[in-house]
C-alpha cells in the first residue's frame, strides 16, 4: 500500500527520538475481548464464504466458473464504499466545533485506509474477471476508468495526512479533502448510466430486473458481511495503532523538549 | 499595565524538532522588548508564534487578549510582522505593494503615502517595480509595507539587516513613534548595540527559552 | 469578503498584465501542445473526431501550470506567510484567486479553441452556440475553483509539486469529459445532437456549486500551517 | 572537464535522491497523462494505434518539467550565480547536467513504456527489442542534451518560462517523430517492420552527437550573462 | 606593492540602468576595503563587477591581473564571492553543500572540514538539510562554502547580516586569518562599527562612484 503510515515521514531532526525508551509504555498491545470476539465472526465468515462461494453457489450459465470473482469484486468495492463514507462522516464529526477530538480524525484516517486497501482487491479482481470475460485487463470504460479516479483520490488524501505538521492541522486538511472525496462515490455509482459503459449495469440493487441467482444473491450477502467484519477489525485496531502513534510522537517529544532545552547549558 | 502578549510553557514544533521548548513571557503595552540570542536559539520562531503563524502544540498563550490555541485569526488581524522573507510582489511597483498590504487593513491612500514617506520611498522609487530594487530597498518597502498595517503589536525579526545608516535611523523613529501611539513592539536583532539603544527591555533567547536580561 | 476578493483578484490580474507569465509562457505551450498533437496522430480524420477532447486535455494541463504560478506568486517571497499573517479573510482569497485564474483560463481556452478550427478543421454550429458558451463559462469556473482549493492546500507544503496533479486530476476528470461531450454536443463531432450537450452542462453546473461552496468554507482550514 | 562534469551529475542526483521530486511528481504526472490520453480518445483502437506517439509526447512534457526543475534547484538561492562566479568549466556543468537529466529521463521513460504494455495493450515482439533499446539510448540522450543546453540558455533570463517550451519544442520535435516511428517499428503498431526502424535511428543518432558536441562548445557562452 | 584590484572609470548596467556610473579603485595585496554607503549605491554591483559576473561596458577593469573586458574565466576561478542569496542547496545537507563548493576547486576533505569547524558547524548541524536551517545558521554555511574555495580574492556582500554575536566573532578571526594568508579582501557592510574594525581603509560607495573616505 502506498502512503500508510503518517507517522513515519522523513522528520528526522537533530534530535533524533529514536534512541530513547520511550515504547516500553505499549505492551498492552491493540486487542481487547471484543475485537477478539469480532476476529472469530470474521474468520467463521471467511469460512462461510468459501463454501457458499466456491461449493454451494452455481456457476453462470454464460460466464461459467469466472463469475465467481463476483463475489471479491463486489463484496470489496461496497465495503470500500462504506469504509470512505464512514472517513467522510468522521470527518464531518472532526470538524463539527462541538464533537471535535482527535479520536474521529484517526478513525477517518483508518478507515481510508481499510477503504483504499478494499478498492486494490476490487481492482484486482476487476481486472482479471476483465481478462477472462472481456479478454482484457483493462478497458476505458465510464465504471472502471471512474474507479481508477476514486482510488487515486484516495491515495492523495493519504497523501494529504502524510504531509507532517502537528495533529490537528492533520485533521483539518485531511478532514476537508475526505468530504470533498465521497462525492465521487456516486460519480463512480452512476458513471454506468451516465456513459453506458462496458461495465455491468446495476444488477443487484435494481430489483426490477434481478438477473442473479438466489443462491448467488445469497453468497453475495455472506461476502459483504464477511468483509465487513474485516473491515470493522482492521478498522478498530488500526485506529488504535494510530492513537499509540500519536501518543508516542507526544511521548517523543518531551524527549526531544530535554534536548532541546539542553542546547542552552551545554 | 494592560498585558499584550502572555506565554507560560509555550512550545511549537517544526516537523518533530521543538523549535520552542517551554517559553515564558510577558510584555505590557508599550514595551519595545529586544530578543537576543544565538543563531537556532528560536527567535524567529517566537515572533511567529506571536503572530499566530506557528501552531502552539502546548503550553499557554495569550496575545492581545485571544488565545492562540482557538483563537489565531483574532490576533493576525492585529499583528504586523517582518519576517526574514520581505513578502513583496517582485513584478509589481513599489507603491503597489504597499497600497496592496495597506488595503487588507483598510487603509486610506493618504496613510499609504504617509508610509512610504517615512521609509523615504516617496520619491524617485515608487514607481520601480520591487525586482529592479536593491536589497536595501526591498527591506525598506517591506517596512513601509508594515508601518501601512498600522498593527497593535509589531513584531520585527532582523528589521535592519541591509539597511543603511539612514534607513537605521529612520527605523528607530518609525518604531518609537508607534509605541507613543500605543503601539508594542518585539524585535530579534543581532545588532545589540543598535536595537539596544532602542529597547526598553532585553530578553535572551537560548536553546528554545528565554531567559529575562539587563540591558 | 467581496472587498477582499475583489483586492486579489485586482492583484492577480496585476501582476499577470506586469510579467505576462500566461500571455507569454502558457499560450504559446499550450498552442504548441496542440501542433503537436496534430503532429502525433497525423491521420487528419482521428484529429478531427478528438478535437473537442484535446481542447480540453490542452486546457487541463494548461490549468496545472496556472495553478503552480498562481500559488508561486505567493510563496516566491514568503507573501502567504503574510497573507495568512496579515488575517485576511480565507473566503476573499480563495474567490479573488479563483476570479484571476478563471479569467486567465478564458482567455487560453478562446486561443485554444480558436487553434482547434484552424488547426483541426472542427467546425462551428450556430444552434450550437450557446451550448458552447455555457460551456465554457461553467467549465472554466470549475476548473478555477477546484484548481484554487487544492492549489492553496499544496502551496505551503514541501512536496507541492508531488501533490497537486495527484490531488487535481482525479477530480477534475470529470469535468473534462462532461466538458469534451457537451462541446461535441455544440460542434457536432461525430454526428452529436446539441441537445445530448444540456445534461452535461447540468452535471458542470453542479460541479462548479460544489466546489464553489465547498471552496469558500473549507479554505481557511486548508491553507493554515 | 570531466571531474567536474561527475561532480555536477553526482550533486543533481544527490538532490533528486534527497528531494524525490522526479519521483513522486513527475512520473505520477506522465502516468495520470497516459491515462487521461486513454481516457480522452476512448476507442480502443485508437489508443492501441497511437500508444507509441503517446509514450513520447508524455516523455516531451515531462522532459520540460524536468528541465526548468533542474535549473530551479540552480537558481533557488542564485546557485547559478555561484557556479558562474566559481569559474567551474562550463562544458563540465553541460555534460553533469546532462547526464544526470539523462538517468532520470530513462527511469520516466521505462516507467511510461510499462505503463503503455499495460494500459494500452501495446505489445512486445522479441525481434524488435535490440531497436527498442537503441531507440530508447539514443533518443534519452538526445532530449537530455537539448534540454540542458536550451534549459541552460533560459535559466538565466526573466521570461524563462516562456522561453524554454518556445525554443525547445520545434527543435525536439524531429526526436519526437524518430523515435515514435523507431518505437512503432519495434513494437510492429500497424503492421511496420524492424527494419524501417533503424534509419531513424540514425537520425537520433546524428542528432545527439550534434547537440552533444555543439552543446560542450556553446554553453559557456550561453549561459553568460 | 602588489595591486590586486584596478578600476578605472568603469560603467556598469543593468537593464539601462547605470549602477556603476564610473568607478575608479585601487586595492593592494592584503587589504580589507570596507564599502559603505546608502542603499542602492552600487555596492553590491561594484563586487558582481569584481567578481566577473557583471559586464563591463566602458572604462577599465583588471582584477588578480586578468583584464575584466576581455578574460572574466581566468579571474571567476580565483576570486569568491559571498552575495545577498547563499548559494546553497537547499536539499542537500550543510557538509554536502560544502563539499561540493570546495571541490569545485579541489578542496580536499581535511580542508572542508576545517572550513566547518570555522564556523561552528562541525557538530549537530553536519548533517541537517540546509532546508531545515535557520537564517543565521544558513549565513554560516555560506561562509563555510565560501572558506573551503581558497579564493585569492574574497568579495563579501554584507557577510554579517544574520550572524549572532559568535559567528560575528568567528567571522573576523577568518577573515584576517585569510589575509595573513595571502588572500585580498572587499566586503560592503552597513555596520559601520563591526567591520570598521576590521578593514583597513574604507571607500564610500554613492551614486555608483566611489570617494575615499579616512577610518
Ligand atoms: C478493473 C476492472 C473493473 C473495475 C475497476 C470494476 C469496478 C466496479 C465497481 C466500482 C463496482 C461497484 C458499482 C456500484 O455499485 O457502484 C462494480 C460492480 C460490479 N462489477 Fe465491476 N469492475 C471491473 C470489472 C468487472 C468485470 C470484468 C465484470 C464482469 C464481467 C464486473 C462485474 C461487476 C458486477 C456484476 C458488479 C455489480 C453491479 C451492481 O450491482 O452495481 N466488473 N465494479
Ligand atoms: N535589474 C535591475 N534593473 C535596473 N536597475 C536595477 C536592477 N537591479 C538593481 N538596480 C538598481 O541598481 C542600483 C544599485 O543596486 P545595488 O544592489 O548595487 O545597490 P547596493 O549598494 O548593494 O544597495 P544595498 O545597500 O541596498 O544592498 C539600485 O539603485 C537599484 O535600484
Ligand atoms: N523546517 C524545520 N524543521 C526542523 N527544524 C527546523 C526547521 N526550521 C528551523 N529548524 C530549527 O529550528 C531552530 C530554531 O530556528 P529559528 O529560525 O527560530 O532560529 P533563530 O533564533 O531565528 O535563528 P537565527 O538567528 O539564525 O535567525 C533552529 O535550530 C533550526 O535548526
Ligand atoms: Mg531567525
Ligand atoms: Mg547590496
Amino acid at each position: 500500500m502506498p502512503v500508510t503510515d503518517n507517522a513515519v515521514t522523513d522528520n528526522r531532526t537533530p534530535g533524533d527520538l529514536s534512541g530513547s525508551d520511550i515504547t516500553g509504555a505499549f505492551k498492552s498491545g491493540t486487542g481487547t475481548r471484543f475485537t477478539r470476539l469480532l476476529g472469530i465472526a470474521t474468520i467463521a465468515s471467511m469460512a462461510l464464504l468459501i463454501v457458499f462461494g466456491l461449493f454451494v453457489s452455481p456457476a453462470d450459465v454464460i460466464q461459467g466458473e469466472s463469475v465467481r470473482i463476483l463475489y471479491i469484486h463486489v463484496g470489496t468495492v461496497w465495503v470500500a464504499y462504506l469504509a470512505f463514507s464512514v472517513t467522510a462522516l468522521a470527518s464531518a464529526a472532526f470538524l463539527w466545533k462541538r464533537t471535535t477530538s482527535l479520536i474521529w480524525d484517526r478513525i477517518a484516517g483508518a478507515s481510508a485506509e481499510v477503504g483504499v486497501l478494499f478498492m486494490a482487491l476490487t481492482l484486482f479482481a476487476g481486472a482479471l474477471w476483465g481478462r477472462l470475460a472481456w479478454g482484457k485487463f483493462w478497458v476505458w470504460d465510464a465504471r472502471v476508468t471512474t474507479t481508477a479516479f476514486l482510488f487515486i483520490t484516495y491515495i492523495g488524501y493519504l497523501a494529504v495526512r502524510g504531509l507532517g505538521g502537528s495533529h490537528h492541522q492533520r485533521g483539518r486538511r485531511s478532514a476537508v479533502v475526505a468530504l470533498l472525496a465521497v462525492l465521487e462515490i456516486p460519480l463512480v455509482h452512476f458513471s454506468v448510466k451516465l456513459w453506458r459503459g462496458l461495465h455491468q449495469d446495476s444488477s443487484v440493487t435494481d430489483t426490477t430486473k434481478v438477473k442473479l441467482h438466489d443462491q448467488m444473491l445469497f453468497s453475495l450477502f455472506i461476502a459483504v458481511i464477511a468483509f465487513t467484519l474485516l473491515y470493522s477489525w482492521l478498522v478498530i485496531h488500526r485506529q488504535r495503532v494510530m492513537a499509540m502513534q500519536d501518543a508516542l510522537d507526544d511521548k517523543g517529544l518531551d524527549y526531544a523538549l530535554q534536548q532541546r532545552r539542553d542546547e542552552g547549558d551545554g | 499595565m494592560e498585558t499584550v502578549v502572555h506565554l507560560s510553557n509555550a512550545v511549537a514544533v517544526l516537523g518533530r524538532f521543538p523549535v520552542l521548548a517551554g517559553v515564558d513571557l510577558e510584555v505590557a503595552k508599550g514595551e519595545i522588548v529586544l530578543l537576543q540570542g544565538p543563531n537556532g536559539a528560536g527567535k524567529t520562531s517566537l515572533l511567529r508564534l506571536c503572530a499566530g503563524l506557528l501552531p502552539l502544540v502546548r503550553g499557554e498563550a495569550i496575545v492581545l487578549g485571544c488565545d492562540l490555541m482557538t483563537d489565531r485569526d483574532g490576533v493576525r488581524k492585529r499583528v504586523g510582522l517582518l519576517g526574514h522573507a520581505n513578502g513583496l510582489y517582485a513584478d509589481l511597483t513599489v507603491t503597489e505593494n504597499v497600497r496592496f498590504w495597506g488595503s487588507t487593513v483598510g487603509a486610506s491612500v493618504a496613510e499609504v503615502d504617509a508610509a512610504m514617506q517615512r521609509m523615504g520611498l516617496a520619491k524617485r522609487l515608487a514607481k520601480v517595480p520591487v525586482n529592479r530594487l536593491s536589497a536595501g530597498q526591498r527591506r525598506r518597502t517591506a517596512l513601509a509595507c508594515l508601518v501601512a498595517r498600522r498593527a497593535e503589536l509589531w513584531l520585527l525579526d532582523e528589521p535592519h539587516a541591509g539597511l543603511d545608516a539612514n534607513g537605521r535611523d529612520e527605523l528607530d523613529t518609525t518604531l518609537r513613534e508607534a509605541t507613543n501611539a500605543g503601539a508594542t513592539i518585539i524585535v530579534a536583532s543581532h545588532e545589540l548595540e543598535r536595537a539596544g539603544a532602542l529597547a526598553t527591555r532585553l530578553v535572551e533567547v537560548v536553546g528554545g527559552q528565554t531567559r529575562e536580561r539587563s540591558l | 469578503m467581496l472587498r477582499v476578493a475583489r483586492l486579489i483578484a485586482a492583484k492577480d490580474l496585476r501582476i499577470e498584465l506586469r510579467s505576462r507569465v500566461v500571455t507569454n509562457q502558457v499560450l504559446p505551450f499550450a498552442a504548441i501542445v496542440m501542433v503537436m498533437f496534430a503532429f502525433a496522430f497525423n491521420t487528419d480524420s482521428v484529429v478531427q473526431k478528438v478535437a473537442p477532447g484535446l481542447v480540453w486535455l490542452a486546457t487541463l494541463f494548461s490549468l496545472l501550470t496556472l495553478v503552480q504560478r498562481s500559488f508561486a506568486v505567493e510563496t516566491a517571497d514568503g507573501a502567504t506567510d503574510a497573507l495568512r499573517g496579515a488575517g485576511v479573510d480565507p473566503a476573499g482569497i480563495f474567490l479573488g484567486k479563483a476570479i484571476a485564474l478563471a479569467a486567465q483560463l478564458a482567455v487560453l481556452e478562446l486561443v485554444l479553441l480558436f487553434t482547434a478550427v484552424v488547426l483541426y478543421s472542427a467546425e462551428f454550429r450556430l444552434s450550437g452556440l450557446v451550448l458552447l458558451v455555457t460551456t465554457f463559462v461553467a467549465a472554466t469556473c470549475g476548473l478555477a475553483l477546484v484548481g484554487t482549493l487544492y492549489g492553496g492546500l499544496a502551496a505551503g507544503v514541501r512536496g507541492r509539486e508531488t501533490l497537486l496533479p495527484l490531488l487535481l486530476l482525479p477530480v477534475v476528470a470529470p469535468v473534462l469529459i462532461g466538458a469534451t461531450r457537451a462541446t461535441e454536443a455544440a460542434l457536432g463531432t461525430g454526428g452529436a445532437v446539441v441537445a445530448d450537450g444540456w445534461s452535461w452542462v447540468g452535471l458542470l453546473t453542479v460541479f462548479v456549486a460544489l466546489f464553489g461552496v465547498g471552496g469558500t468554507l473549507a479554505f481557511g482550514p486548508l491553507i493554515e500551517e
